[in-house]
């Protein structure tokens, strides 16, 4: 690393700032996406007035709530009514840093596709998702609005009952990894392409299975929306958030639903690598070769996403006491299983 | 070195956390000088679908939230106990000399694990529905 | 092996029944057996001797090392056969007074015997105390379970009057201890007389000083006698016979007298000085003290008070007289304690001023009275006058003066339990003693009170027997404290 | 997989770890309205059976297991035969004061088992790691117990200040330890010993050990760290209380004993005089303070203040036989404190319905055995010859003075001379009429677990009084094994 | 490379705060929170020494200290769940029915 350290860093904010932005745009048209697939899916059209197709609505959107009354309820408690968006849509942009969404390439010291290649990526993801839930928590705390502080213990009861079970699934995929770095984690899942990838190649297909639904309502998405079920607690804890403040929880949620994508591919899906392995032939430039993983990467992240909506398009709501329960009667249990087995199986590999 | 190129690692992402934060500090700081106010006693309100507002909000909520985050607490402590397992797990057997050491050891652990959820789960705890496990 | 007769009475006593009698003919049946064992004692004893008879010496404990070791010498034999004698006397006099928790009070009583007769025959210091600390609880949980009024209290104030020194003198044996590394009496003594001059003299006088203040208290010496009266006035009869006067005494001249000698010279004046303001005190204030245990009380303190002049004169004489006097006064006292006792069952009082002209209805019991009042006042052929005799004329001897203050103690005695008697016995009859008709002295407490009365006359006239072997140890002792006091003067003689 | 012989090395623990959490499985699975006896029953027998364990550990040979974390000795099965016996009488007089009503029984019974777990482990760890794991054990499941009466407004009270203050004091130890890490890298307590002598920078050393101190020092009640004891044995119910009076105070002794001679002896010149401080402050405020109180589980913790400072009084001995007498002493006065706490909780109930020493009043005339008992306990807790607490406070101060701690030694005894007044006044007021009218309706005939309590105890106290010979030798045993580089200061 | 001093005298003034908050605050939560803060300055110590010494023994430390952390904070928030039930208060100071 012979480079200069501000070259380094001049590259290294370019870089962050690349990112973010990309993440905030993708975060506008996932929104987008939902609107028009929840539409196809209700048998309607969904935005068709911006732009073509609608393509320009996020962004009308965006301008309309930036320009909104920015409202500060009289029993709010301020310092943390107006820190509670800014954590959780902080929270949702911080986990992209230590994604790999592409083949490691250094460009004067810099990692093109990954933000901050740290040895213990995992960890940081977990660590984040957790700080995610004060946002919530705070909100609803904070608004002095009973709506609001149901929505927020519910989700937050949620969150924290879940992650739970997401960490455990993750457990199995670090056993057969031996390593928190989400880089290694993709490389072992590089050789034979889909039948190496940790959901079928590492038999981790039940860790993903619980990864899937606790990520479903670690995100507070269909069919784990209980925190903002709008038939009783109005919208949950964001009831009194207005303006750009509601919009942040929104591109928060959404944020982290492309989080969660990201994570998943990652972790169970081969990351960038390509499905077929080594079975298509290498072609193309470097350019190609560097972008090609990216590619595959994106793609993955799409089909999740698509699952997200596709999931909230179908399914109804759970019973809130269906939710715990599911989580702590079946999801745990389920998930230590998965380590035992995982363990035992990989013991007996190795000899 | 090494260490200095570990430290280095981590420059990166505190730049992302310092944008994420920022934006969202800015976000908010924007959002509030760009958009009108018009306040009126009742806009600034506690929201209750248009109902005249009862009381405070910040009053009692039930037990089980408690009991869920305690129990959290619990778990997932107890989860991070398998997350340097699991790094070293494939290195055990090299290590400790017996292939199942690391797998027994674990099986020990989660065995009490178990034994904890066992015992929350018959008394009650987990159960939303009804007021059993209202301690 | 005498100790422990009681003490295992006290367990069948413990397992016994509470019916009926049983108890108490149990429990009088092992205190005349411990009696008779005790006077085993003086038939084998070798007279004349200094040193240790009927030695009993077995390890107990390795480390620190404690023995079992048990013996007797002329001052502590007669000292245990006292004790094996009031054991019965005591059982009787509480025949009637104890109607209630007899098992309770007779279980504890035999373990103060225990503990007592300990305290006499241990010859390991650590024993030694464990016996003196031992005979504090059965002492104070009884006069809370059976004192009169301000049980409680008076139980308290006297086990801390007495434990708090006694955690001093824990301290001084410790002390000891680990500067010569036994507990044995003998050997310690050995030791601190060949090696006196390793040793800081300021060192020892301050132990010796807390073997001296332990001991005081319970004697009592003059200002730290606050505890004696409630204690006499509380306590039921078998146990202020037994609470005062001979443990303190005896181990003021055993231990500070054995093991001191040359501290116990230097601090002699105070304690004589103490010890005649004691006499004064206990005479005048007995004087006016209408309640009878009271005024018992004091007259003990006085009486006790010469006990302690005696030993600190240094002399053969002097001595002798002091463990003789112990003898009289607990015999007398306890004898004068049981009559009162007696006076209170049939009359339900010990207020003095309430008796009156009682000699006519009851002369047994007024010949009693009289015989022990007069022992205790000191008449010739009577036991108390060789004691009295004997520790002042050997004071007279040393401090004239002092000695002189003190016979007008014993003039105020005489004075005060004259009056005593006159007011119970003679002159009008009161009230209450015209109005109750009561029976004389009854068997049973004659059986406790002749054999004292005789016993007294006995000790008045044949005292050369009893000193006989007294005078053998208290001759050693002597010699010790004189060969003590020599070398320190000639140490100090040397430096100067 | 463990091998065989390193798994015997804690062997007492896995029984009772076994024992517990059977217990603590067994407990939901019982109907709602079953007795929870049979599972103290349970617990008892496991009980025993550590016990008997742990005896049997004294004809292994004296090693280390698992890594050098734990190490069976004299020392450590000494400690284990008295926290698994305190366990014993604490789970025979639950049983004895527990109605049908009682709530959360089973619980409590998995807590005293688990907890002791962790005071064992206390005992037998040399490894710092290991001292706090088993200090955190058994610190939670006393929390837990100290709340056990969670309805009444005393329970949770004295739960959360034993909680509090008792965290706080956690974190002190830790951070004691994490400056010992510091200064030497290690945390195995043999190591460090080696390690001190030759260090350059014993400054951090010397603040880790003095964070240690007041860490433990609150564990042990010892002043200025007692502030928490009166109302938590207020608080606690009296059975409870003869546990946590005594088991984890036995243990912190442990400990601290380990810790301070086996891995400190280089810097005694330090220590030293703290506990010095200490042990005059604890037995000066104990005493002082129980003078005045008029309930008796809080005159009794000022008592145990006191007490930890009579122990506290063999530690500046610095010599084996300051180990020594403080082992026994641990040992009497648990024999002796367990004893009158199990008097109490049958007296009381697990509601305690007796608080104050009036409340007393007459206790020997309406139960002969417990008046007996009480004062019995009471009296040796005064320490008056042949009883267990006699020989407790002399060994102690017999060790002081041997190592030249005239004034220390003196303030002891003059405080053991004020505590006889407290302690007496209990005893005169059992003794007392007229019986007070709690007693006239209240007290349960008495039940076999009680009497196997009261024997128990009884018996260890007799035992010790007088023929303590056999029982100083195991401590001395155990005294010896910590062996003591360079602190022997004994002026013979 | 940031010296180890450093380190150190941050985790020694965090544990200064949790102990002044400890002794300052009121609130039993944010006293409850202090001992947490306390706990983690010395995880902060542990770490830092870890590395200094090479030794993954401090950084084991680390992961039971959580442990220990967690158990506390669960234990501890039952009994302050239990005593508002009984007392209403977060008060410390009218916790107090128990003096001298």
């Amino acid at each position: 690393m012979q480079v200069s350290i501000w070259i380094y860093l001049l590259l290294t904010v370019l870089k962050v700032a690349v990112v973010t932005v990309l993440l905030l745009m993708s975060v506008a048209y996932t929104v987008l996406l939902e609107r028009k697939l929840v539409g196809r899916i209700q048998n309607r059209w969904g935005p068709t007035r911006v732009g073509p197709f609608g393509l320009m609505q996020p962004l009308a959107d965006g301008l309309k709530l930036f320009l909104k009354e920015d409202l500060l309820p009289a029993g709010v408690y301020r310092p943390l009514y107006i820190l509670a968006p800014v954590i959780a849509l902080s929270c949702a942009l911080i986990t992209i840093s230590v994604i790999p969404f592409g083949r490691q390439i250094y460009v004067k010291g810099v990692d093109l596709f990954q933000i901050a290649d740290v040895n213990i990526g995992l960890l940081v993801i977990l660590g984040i998702t957790s700080i995610g839930v004060y946002g919530v928590a705070l909100s609803g705390w904070s608004s002095n609005n009973k709506y609001s502080l149901l929505g927020s213990l519910r989700a937050s009861a949620q969150m924290i009952s879940y992650e739970l079970a997401l960490g455990l699934s993750l457990v199995g995929v670090v056993l057969r990894t031996g390593s928190f770095r989400l880089r290694d984690i993709v490389d072992i899942q590089a050789s034979h392409g889909l039948l190496s990838w940790n959901v079928i190649g590492g038999l981790q297909f039940v860790a993903f299975f619980i990864y899937l639904i606790s990520a479903f309502a670690e995100t507070n998405r269909t069919p784990f929306d209980l925190s903002e079920a709008e038939s009783e607690l109005t919208a949950g804890y964001h009831t009194e958030y207005s303006s750009m403040k509601f919009a942040m929880f929104f591109m928060a949620e959404y944020g982290n639903m492309i989080m969660v994508g990201c994570v998943a591919t990652v972790l169970f899906l081969g990351g960038w690598t390509s499905p077929f392995g080594n079975l298509l032939p290498e072609w193309g430039g470097p350019v190609v070769q560097a972008l090609l993983p990216v590619f595959w990467f994106v793609i993955k992240v799409f089909c999740f996403l698509f699952l997200y909506v596709w999931v909230r398009g179908t399914l109804p709501r759970f019973r809130y006491d269906q939710l715990m329960g599911f989580g702590w009667r079946f999801l745990l249990p389920l998930s230590i299983a998965n380590i035992i087995a995982t363990s035992l199986w990989l013991a007996f590999r190795a000899a | 070195m090494r260490s200095a190129n570990y430290f280095w690692n981590y420059v990166p992402m505190l730049l992302q956390i310092l944008a994420a934060c920022g934006l969202g500090l800015g976000m908010v700081t924007a959002s509030w000088f760009l958009g009108r106010h018009r306040n009126t006693k009742v806009k600034l309100e506690a929201y209750e679908c248009g109902i005249p507002v009862e009381g405070d909000a910040r009053g009692r909520f039930s037990v089980r939230f408690y009991m869920v985050a305690m129990l959290f607490i619990l778990f997932d402590v107890e989860a991070v106990f398998m997350l340097p397992w699991a790094v070293i797990y494939r290195d055990l057997p090299r290590i400790s000399g017996s292939r199942l050491f690391g797998f027994w050891e674990m099986l020990v652990y989660l065995g009490f694990v178990l034994v904890g959820f066992f015992y929350i789960s018959k008394k009650g705890i987990l159960d939303w529905s009804s007021d059993k496990g209202d301690l | 092996m005498i100790t422990f007769v009681p003490l295992a009475g006290a367990i069948v006593v413990a397992l016994l029944p509470r019916t009926g009698k049983l108890i108490q003919w149990f429990t009088l049946l092992v205190t005349l057996a411990t009696f008779g064992l005790t006077l085993h004692l003086p038939a084998y004893f070798q007279y004349g001797q200094a040193g240790f008879q009927f030695e009993e010496n077995r390890p107990w404990i390795a480390s620190p090392k404690i023995g079992y070791h048990l013996g007797i010498d002329g001052i502590s034999m007669w000292l245990v056969v006292l004790v094996g004698f009031l054991g019965p006397m005591a059982v009787l006099a509480s025949w009637k007074a104890i109607e209630t928790r007899t098992k309770e009070f007779y279980f504890l009583f035999l373990i103060q015997q225990t503990a007592m007769l300990g305290i006499f025959v241990a010859l390991d210091m650590f024993l030694y105390y464990g016996f003196w600390e031992l005979s504090l609880v059965p002492m104070a949980i009884l006069i809370a379970m059976f004192g009169r009024t301000r049980g409680p209290q008076a139980a308290i104030k006297f086990f801390l009057f007495t434990f708090i020194p006694s955690a001093m003198l824990l301290v001084g044996l410790l002390w000891l201890y680990a500067r010569t590394g036994t507990f044995d009496f003998v050997e310690t003594q050995q030791y601190l007389a060949q090696n006196a001059s390793l040793f800081a003299p300021q060192a020892l006088w301050w132990v010796s000083l807390a073997f001296l203040v332990a001991f005081a208290v319970k004697v009592p010496v003059f200002p730290l006698h606050g505890w004696l009266s409630d204690v006499f006035s509380e306590a039921p009869t078998a146990m202020a016979m037994v609470v005062a006067g001979k443990l303190g005494l005896y181990s003021i001249i055993r231990f500070n007298l054995g093991l001191f000698p040359a501290q116990s010279r230097e601090i002699a004046p105070l304690m004589i000085a103490l010890a005649v303001i004691g006499i004064l005190y206990g005479a005048l204030i007995a004087l006016v003290q209408p309640d009878l245990k009271r005024f018992l009380a004091f007259s003990t303190i006085g009486h006790l008070s010469f006990c302690t002049l005696g030993i600190f004169c240094f002399t053969v004489m002097g001595l002798n007289g002091t463990v003789f006097h112990i003898l009289n006064h607990e015999l007398s006292g306890a004898a004068m304690l049981i009559l009162f006792g007696i006076l209170y069952e049939r009359y339900g009082t010990y207020d003095m001023t309430q008796y009156g002209g009682m000699s006519a209805n009851l002369p047994n019991m007024a010949t009693l009275y009289v015989i022990t009042m007069l022992s205790l006042i000191g008449l010739p052929i009577l036991n108390g006058f060789v004691g009295e005799f004997l520790i002042l004329s050997s004071s007279f001897g040393v401090h004239p003066y002092w000695g002189a203050a003190a016979t007008i103690g014993v003039i105020l005695s005489a004075w005060y339990m004259l009056s005593m008697i006159q007011k119970l016995f003679y002159g009008p009859q009161s009230r209450l003693v015209a109005n109750k008709a009561v029976p004389d002295v009854v068997a049973r407490e004659g059986l406790a009170l002749v054999p004292a009365a005789i016993l007294m006359l006995v000790l008045g006239v044949a005292s050369p027997y009893w000193i006989r072997a007294i005078n053998g140890a208290v001759d050693g002792l002597v010699q010790n404290v004189a060969h003590a006091t020599s070398t320190l003067t000639t140490n100090v003689a040397e430096k100067r | 997989m463990t091998d065989v012989p390193q798994l015997y090395r804690i062997l007492p623990e896995v029984i009772l770890t076994i024992t517990g959490v059977i217990v603590m499985l067994a407990e939901p699975l019982l109907a709602k309205e079953s007795s929870r006896k049979p599972l103290g029953w349970l617990s008892v027998l496991g009980t025993l059976a550590a016990l008997v364990s742990s005896f049997w550990q004294l004809q292994l040979p004296a090693g280390t297991a698992f890594f050098g974390t734990v190490q069976t000795d004299a020392f450590s099965v000494f400690f284990h035969v008295v926290i698994a016996g305190i366990v014993l009488a604490t789970l025979l007089a639950t049983l004895d004061a527990a109605t049908p009503d009682t709530e959360g029984l089973g619980e409590l019974f998995a807590l005293i088992c688990l907890g002791a777990v962790g005071m064992m482990l206390m005992t037998s760890a040399v490894e710092l790691l290991l001292v706090f794991i088993g200090l955190e054990i058994s610190s939670i499941s006393t929390y837990i117990m100290a709340g056990f009466r969670r309805k009444s407004a005393k329970g949770p009270e004295a739960a959360l200040k034993y909680f509090l203050l008792g965290s706080f004091a956690t974190a002190f130890t830790l951070y004691g330890i994490a400056l010992i890490f510091g200064a030497t890298g290690t945390t195995d307590i043999g190591k460090i010993a080696g390690l001190l002598t030759t260090s350059q920078t014993p400054i951090l050393a010397t603040i880790g050990v003095a964070m240690i101190l007041i860490g433990l020092g609150f564990k042990v009640s010892a002043a200025p760290f007692q502030v928490w004891t009166p109302d938590v044995y207020e608080g606690a119910p009296a059975a409870v209380v003869a546990l946590m009076s005594t088991a984890p105070k036995a243990a912190a002794f442990a400990v601290l004993l380990r810790v301070l001679f086996v891995a400190f002896p280089a810097l005694h010149n330090h220590w030293q005089p703290l506990i010095w401080w200490m042990a005059a402050l604890s037995m000066t405020i104990g005493n002082l303070g129980a003078l005045r109180q008029q309930n008796v589980k809080r005159m009794l913790a000022y008592s145990s203040i006191a007490h930890a400072g009579y122990l506290l009084v063999a530690f500046t001995a610095l010599s084996p036989d300051g180990i020594a007498a403080a082992s026994f002493y641990t040992l009497s006065y648990a024999a002796m404190n367990v004893g009158i706490f199990v008097v109490l909780s049958h007296a009381g109930g697990m509601n305690d319905r007796l608080t104050l020493i009036q409340d007393y009043r007459g206790l020997a005339y309406r139960s002969p055995l417990l008046g007996a008992t009480m004062a019995f306990f009471l009296i040796s807790l005064i320490g008056i010859p042949f009883t267990g607490g006699f020989f407790g406070k002399f060994y102690v101060f017999a060790s002081a003075l041997h190592s030249g701690l005239v004034w220390l030694t003196i303030i002891g005894l003059v405080n053991s001379g004020i505590a006889a007044y407290y302690y007496l006044r209990v005893v005169a007021t059992a003794y007392s009429k007229p019986v007070h009218s709690d007693l006239l309706d209240g007290i349960p005939r008495a039940s076999v677990p009680l009497l196997f309590a009261l024997l128990l105890t009884v018996a260890a106290t007799l035992i010790l009084g007088i023929a303590p010979g056999r029982v100083l030798a195991l401590a001395k045993a155990g005294a010896n094994t910590l062996s003591l580089p360079g602190a022997t200061t004994a002026s013979k | 490379m940031v010296p180890i001093a450093y380190y150190l005298v941050l985790s020694a003034i965090l544990f200064s705060i949790g102990v002044a908050a400890f002794l300052v605050k009121r609130n039993i939560i944010t006293i409850f929170m202090s001992i947490e803060l306390m706990l983690n300055a010395v995880n902060l110590t542990f770490v830092a020494f870890a590395h200094r010494w090479h030794q993954v023994s401090g950084q084991i430390f680390v992961f039971f200290v959580m442990v220990v952390a967690a158990a506390e904070a669960a234990v501890g928030l039952a009994i302050i769940i239990a005593l508002f039930r009984t007392r209403a208060t977060l008060n410390v100071d009218q916790v107090d029915l128990m003096k001298l």
